[in-house]
């Protein structure tokens, strides 16, 4: 197909890696979009999605590990993602300044994600050309 | 305006009904991840649509295609939301 | 630019409805347009008395009741779902009202968000 | 061997008609969680059976009880653990 | 002590399942009795030729092929489902049978668990 | 209602705080259990029921912390609490052992839960008098 107009995506992640099939279909996506000529403005991990930015996953040798194939995709095409910040503490993925904030004993969001609040997805409706969820099985 | 209507969940799911309701003329449907199951699921309504071919293979169903659905890879799902400017995750 | 956020899961089991909730106020907080639809078992998010006190969680009754406020203007039921879940009309907020789930009714709306 | 049976999902969802059809004469038939809208779905075929009575106030249910339902709470729920050995939860 | 496990999501979907079936594993390990039942949308669990690789996951039909050898002894499939999902019994993996899905049929065992 | 004989308990929680009512139902269901004389042998946690056990896990202060909930009330009643090491690991649940052995960055597992594998719930069918699953919602 001939690619006629660059267009700008926002994917959104609301499915957690063992729960649902979100975060692999989000990256074969997201490597498609790329591929296509598109622009990747930005993931947006909401809800369950947040599980994906534990840099503590560490499934079986003979498996992927979700977690670190998007932070190796994302590093790569200098995409930035985030984890909305409400989803995420709740869930207990935090960062350093959230760690120190609520004097917790460690921190393990997964480089590159980031934490932002829904300001940034409410940005994205506004900005991105096309957003797409992905979303729980259930 | 043209939508997309892209749905994961299995045909059993209260959002696949919601979602076959929500259809407008000349709108287009991707079956992706546990939503190929509709394939072959008894007595469903199933319009023309698109289907996930890694999907469908995953849950070998590339056998069970039927007429009127059309099996794309990622970059077909792409080049389909390039054509629709409304997109609607079911 | 509008948009509509679809609540369909029942209180209390999980916590998606409340992020969609939380969705439709940022948008209202950006003074974004936003509609919440509550759709199949999404409707009980509309039933009067709930005491969730018991179960240790807020209320998703009064979280709605702020909706106003905050500027989410418009919530709509799933008709076919009241009917199914057997919650009268006149038991709805005031601020709701009931619509049939057709193709012509999600076209009002730019955008549809579903968790 | 009498079975207790334990629900939390929505009358909507696949797992509630499996339950159903497993229920032999005389097992009993618990309601939590999100299956307590059991009480006021339509046309489901709910048999005698329990809510638990958490469940169904913070549902704002509590005025739809039906005739052969009978409200229990958790120390209501133990008690029933003690009185059949055999316990299936779907 | 004979346990039925039940397996009635999709496979690939999620992982609920693969945990399924590691417990019906971790039971035969011990040498307990189990028997795997594939029920609703699980009778999907059992249709030949999968391929899973696409999705960078392991194929669960080449796992299911292991629960003779690792001792599940028997794997029932949900006759009605196999209609519904258009499976037909002689597609089914040679140690599977159909059953319908009775009072009786649970009866038979002393514990019965689905995730 | 008179206690006639006291029974032993296993609860296995395989849904997460977020995604599910079934840490909270368990908790419930485990106070009134102790309540009425019962022996709670011990609390298995299973698939997405691990993430119950991540000491991260920070809520706004005006809702309730379940993984501090369950944290002490197991305490209080010195229940074990174990976490199925294999779905543990797969979704960023490490206790130091673990941390150690896959070199990652931190431990996240909540005071009292230990990590144990599936042979823990098998003893358990055997030498429980009565197991109750809380599931997922979906």
């Amino acid at each position: 197909m001939t690619q006629t107009t660059s267009l700008s995506y926002t994917l959104v992640i609301s499915g957690a890696p063992y729960t649902s099939q979100a975060p692999q279909s989000a990256l074969a996506f997201a490597r498609a979009l790329v591929a296509a000529g598109h622009k990747l403005d930005r993931v947006f991990l909401y809800g369950d999605g947040v599980y994906l930015a534990s840099c503590l996953t560490t499934p079986p040798s003979d498996e992927l590990n979700w977690t670190q194939a998007w932070s190796e995709f994302l590093m790569e095409t200098r995409t930035p993602a985030v984890a909305c910040i409400a989803s995420a503490l709740r869930r207990g993925i935090l960062d350093s300044a959230e760690q120190t904030r609520y004097e917790q004993p460690a921190s393990n969001i997964a480089e590159p994600f980031e934490m932002a609040g829904l300001g940034d997805w409410v940005e994205a409706t506004m900005s991105s050309s096309r957003i797409l969820y992905f979303l729980p099985t259930d | 305006m043209l939508t997309l209507h892209i749905i994961n969940k299995a045909p059993d799911h209260p959002r696949f009904s919601a979602c076959l309701e929500a259809l407008a003329e000349n709108d287009a449907l991707v079956l992706i991840e546990n939503a190929v199951t509709a394939l072959v699921f008894d007595k469903l309504p199933l319009p023309p649509c698109y289907a996930l071919h890694p999907d469908v293979n995953a849950r070998a169903l590339s056998q069970s295609s039927m007429p009127g659905v059309k099996m794309i890879d990622y970059p077909g799902l792409v080049a389909l939301t390039e054509t629709h400017q409304r997109i609607v995750n079911w | 630019m509008n948009t509509l956020i679809v609540i369909d899961s029942l209180p209390y089991g999980d916590w998606r409805g409340r992020e969609a909730l939380d969705m439709a106020f940022s948008l209202a907080a950006f003074d974004r347009p936003v509609t919440l639809l509550f759709r199949s078992a999404g409707v009980n998010w509309l039933r009067p008395g709930q005491a969730a006190d018991q179960l240790h969680q807020k209320s998703v009754e009064r979280n709605l009741s702020a909706a106003t406020v905050f500027g989410v203007s418009t919530l709509i039921a799933d008709k076919a779902a009241l009917r199914q879940y057997r919650l009268p009309s006149d038991q709805l907020p005031e601020a709701a009202c009931e619509t049939d789930l057709t193709p012509a009714f999600y076209q009002q709306f730019d955008s549809v968000v579903a968790l």
